[in-house]
């Protein structure tokens, strides 16, 4: 979730991804209403997406750590942030894991592309495991204690889904 | 027969008069200054010769150097296009004693025509109506006073050294008048040497409507309708359109005819414009003759299915208008937006420049005329003119409708612009009732509106942008994702997920 | 009323009818499949959906999948735009029992204008003169042979399975039909399990006109001028243009209500075309209706004045046509080429992929219909249809040399098109002459003068060619000197210096 | 002077690059006709030049040792090269300069960008003497013999004539 004002328009608004449907395919939630978007392109400056049918262009113009600047269809558009997002990966890596879980589960599907522990290795939380790539991005997936490698359970190239058990870190 | 043009123009007109040259099988010259070695005129015609650098007094009104580069590519006649040379009597005069064809009126009718106090007069014997107000230069106080009391207040206290709106006082009564005449006498002296002061009749909420013109040397004149070009800003022309809300067929025919009789008097040729006012009781006064082809005849070109440049050139070459009065119909209707280079709420400053990206709207009805390409460049040296939209349609609304879409899809990146200001126009109810004139752009507030609308418009994409934003921070960190591997745990994760 | 349409189409048909629904405050909902995800009828839409995989009869042509987008989406109407599933009765009766308007006559009548032989046979009725031949399939080759006999040799015997010129053989004389009735039976028996064959009048140098028409849900009736559409290749169009040069306005009325009474006859309602072959001694045969909005009808609106797209909207909505047979002017004269996608010299095998650049042409009399735009791609799944360009003028003349200049500014990058062909044509004395006919092509080598032309224009650049090869040898190689240090002495030296 | 064929033209041209006028203008000879060139813009692959104050546009598509393929205004043309420049240049740096002669004079004008010998250093023929810079190239001048180095007249950032001495080879 997301905290956003548009300069110029009175209002706060809430953004929320609230899944990825297909490679290209999301579902967004903007003040509680839920929205359909289907990404047709996308470069460093600029996307291109369908929004409920819609077709709209996008140029990322500027960000800072609080300001989005961007043309929206040919309007230029100044957004203030208030991001959020720390907060929540804190608390779903930090509060709700204990250290006696054992198993480093992947959050979202993806091929992997680098495996960077081998079995036996010594790691400690925060260190990277492997590196997925899903939606075009790569993911870092780093190990949510410290311990030792037991067991991997992927290999470069192999596809993960979601909820699939990466590697056991005891 | 001319074989051979120069085009001592730049800029669309230049490219227009290059596409009729291509249609006739007549070779075209164009000239270019430092600032346009890349521009498409020089591209786009036979020859292309440098005349100077880009300030236009050395270049674009560099007289010897143009006759110069017309006498040694072969041209055998120089068309000057709108601005520039086109009204210069000495520059007419030049080429006649060159032996090139002017396409334009002769030196001396072009004289005429410059001259507002003669021809004011000359209209006055021709029963031509102008603005009520002095006939010659107002000596004294006193004289300003008969010619006020005599036309009535408010009026105009005008220096005949000014233009486009400076030197001009409002006055309202003897009091004013007085205290005013002495103060402009005065500048008028310091600056020029001399006073040179008229009283015209103020004249309140005012249509701009003139009337294309066109008269062979064999003296067969014709009128090919009127345009209203009351959307103006600071007396330049923004939007044009034919024919008149106000002008039905008999007001067409009476000032059409007034319009010949003014031509006729200053024993004009070629083609020219007439221009009136018109006030809201239906009168029409007669105010000036512009020599040379307008900026907005494409308006009248679509109405009339003729290409003017090719009747101007048919007519330099001594031929007869191969028409009369009666065989011109009036077709539809169409509208001109002048795209300016301009930033709207920097007080219209110009906006210059590289030109990143352009696309063009074409389809049913709609011409574009314009120097703009991608990657080309808005020079500071000229006009801001980059672009004259122009649309058709069988009525004055599916004209309008058409416009409007063709703004829309007009895509010019880089530069700032006109458009969203015709946008706003173009879509205000006073627009489509016609309830037109020349204090349009305050009468109506429009640059208020077009805030307003700025802000509807920023509002209407807000879920566009918030969307951007999100699938931003998702999408595009994914891509320095290689840069950024130290980040915290899981630090490019979906949200949701 | 119509508030929103589905525009089951892609390509530069379905950016023409955004064009006019926006102009009508019209809603529009566009299709698309993989291929065409990056189409500007996607972008330029207010809505649009994907449909399917990239080969038509999964996209464009699946019927279920695009009356399940109309229903979703709120669209009370589809316009079918040209081919796809603009005649398919099929569809149309989906949508009419959906309570879909289709833009479009109704499904019976397309049945009927599609099964050519019941139309002939009511054409006949209502006496409307069709190429003489049989009125039935020829059952034995006694009763080809007497119906041969009876309009006279040479004639042509036809599949009916065959169309575009395939399944056609010319016979001369009775021992010549004997035996092609033998083998095309034999053939057609194998491939479609019976025999369905014609004899027809084989008509040596034709020329193909056509008559726009229209006809509202009250029957009344007009048609909008004639098309010739006589330059071809294989059947397929390639220019159009309204007037033809051997319809006079007599000949014009006359066949005018011929098409009139062929619409009538299969009890037609909105737009459609009457086509009928024209032999040189003046005699016209009606031979199909096409049951749509036609590829060339630019042309009719330019020399009409309408939006052809709005009228079948408006009948659509059940409204009467807004003028009467009188009210229509034919004004002017317009061409159209179809800018394919095509390699001339390679059998016009379809040219597809990467459109690095685009400019399209414009000005006076000049109309674009494109889809392209720079960086676009041409796909191979679809027509090679890429652009329409149309131009306009006050005589043929002035069109087709507004064409010939239009032709040569359009610049499309990345690959082959029939532009230079087209320029070939255009300039050619017969195109000039009129003397157009179906086999323009092969009766004048225009291929062979086309090669000749590029010859001619390769000769022309000469010193161009020349010039750049001498000032690349001086001036290129300095840009890579940096890398290139250790070559002979003065390895970059001008020549002559 | 250079020879060219064009495919499809039946005829061999001899062309020479005869003057340079100023920074973009040269006089260029085509079959014994002169004529003025004016190069507006050129990059890597294209360049825009007036030829008799009318404007060309030209794409370089590929270029071998015998063949360049161009598009003219539009129209591809394909040349075939019959380049006599390299026995040019070894007539005048082999066989018409002599072992004797001391000076290494400057074929061309241009203003000096490094000058990579001291007096005193040892040359061979063909080693780098300076760079200059002419018409917004590089040219490397080399020694035309071997020898010491005697004199050095230019300077990093110095202009110099045609026939200038730029150094003095014993």
């Amino acid at each position: 979730m997301i905290e956003y004002k548009i300069e110029d328009v009175d209002m706060i608004s809430h953004v929320d991804i609230v899944k990825q449907i297909s490679n290209n395919e999301y579902i967004i939630n903007i003040d509680n209403t839920e929205k359909n978007i289907n990404v047709i392109n996308i470069s460093v400056d600029s996307m291109e997406f369908m929004l409920d049918n819609m077709y709209h262009s996008v140029k990322y113009i500027k960000k800072s750590s609080s300001k989005i600047e961007l043309v929206a269809d040919g309007i230029p558009i100044m957004l203030t942030t208030n991001n959020k997002l720390n907060d929540i990966v804190y608390k779903n890596s930090g509060g709700s894991v204990t250290n006696a879980q054992i198993n480093l589960i992947s959050q979202i599907p993806g091929k992997v592309i680098a495996v960077k522990v081998d079995e036996n290795d010594k790691v400690k939380k925060g260190d990277l495991v492997c590196v997925l790539e899903s939606m075009k991005m790569q993911v870092s997936v780093k190990s949510h204690k410290d311990g030792i490698v037991k067991k991997i359970n992927i290999k470069t190239g192999s596809a993960v889904a979601k909820n699939d058990i990466i590697a056991e870190i005891e | 027969m001319i074989k051979k043009i120069l085009i001592a123009n730049r800029g669309e007109i230049a490219l227009r008069i290059i596409k009729t040259c291509n249609v006739l099988n007549i070779k075209s010259v164009s000239i270019y200054s430092d600032e346009d070695v890349n521009s498409l005129h020089v591209k786009k015609s036979h020859e292309s010769y440098y005349v100077g650098n880009a300030p236009p007094a050395q270049s674009y009104l560099n007289q010897k150097k143009i006759i110069e580069v017309a006498l040694s590519s072969g041209a055998d006649a120089i068309h000057p296009g709108y601005g520039f040379l086109s009204e210069n009597s000495d520059f007419a005069e030049l080429c006649e004693k060159n032996n090139l064809i002017f396409i334009g009126p002769s030196s001396n009718s072009l004289k005429l025509c410059g001259d507002k106090m003669k021809c004011k007069k000359i209209m006055k014997d021709a029963d031509v109506p102008t603005v009520p107000g002095s006939f010659d230069l107002v000596k004294d106080v006193e004289t300003a006073l008969d010619n006020a009391n005599s036309i009535g207040y408010p009026v105009l206290l005008k220096s005949v050294f000014g233009g486009g709106g400076r030197g001009i006082r409002l006055v309202n009564n003897d009091n004013e008048l007085r205290n005013a005449f002495e103060l402009a006498a005065k500048e008028s002296i310091t600056a020029f040497g001399k006073s040179a002061l008229l009283v015209e009749k103020f004249l309140p909420k005012i249509r701009h409507i003139e009337f294309q013109l066109a008269r062979d040397q064999q003296s067969n004149t014709v009128h090919i309708f009127e345009r209203e070009c009351s959307i103006q800003r600071r007396h330049q022309k923004l939007i044009e359109l034919s024919p008149s809300p106000v002008v039905n067929q008999k007001v067409r025919d009476e000032i059409g005819q007034l319009a010949i009789n003014a031509v006729k008097a200053v024993e004009y040729s070629n083609l020219g414009t007439a221009e009136f006012l018109r006030l809201d009781d239906g009168t029409f006064y007669f105010i000036e003759i512009n020599a040379r082809l307008q900026v907005e005849h494409p308006v009248t070109e679509l109405v009339s299915g003729l290409d003017l440049v090719k009747l101007q050139i048919d007519i330099a070459n001594g031929e007869n208008i191969p028409f009369k009065q009666s065989d011109l119909k009036l077709n539809g209707c169409a509208i001109e937006c002048r795209i300016n280079a301009e930033s709207t709420f920097l007080d219209f400053a110009p906006s210059t420049g590289l030109v990143n990206d352009v696309i063009l709207p074409s389809g049913p009805g709609i011409r574009t005329d314009t120097y703009l390409y991608p990657q080309c460049t808005v020079s500071p040296f000229y006009d801001s003119l980059i672009a004259k939209l122009n649309s058709w349609g069988q009525s004055f609304d599916q004209a309008r409708k058409r416009m409007v879409n063709a703004l829309i899809d007009f895509h010019i990146l880089g530069i700032d612009t006109s458009i969203s200001l015709y946008k706003v126009i173009l879509n205000s109810k006073e627009f489509i009732n016609g309830d037109l004139s020349t204090d349009f752009l305050d009468r109506f507030n429009i640059l208020n509106r077009l805030k307003d609308s700025m802000k509807n418009e920023t509002a209407s994409k807000q879920d566009v942008a918030l969307t951007a934003a999100a699938l931003h921070s998702l999408l595009y960190n994914s891509k320095i994702s290689n840069d950024h591997k130290q980040n915290t745990n899981w630090d490019h994760r979906m949200y949701g997920l």
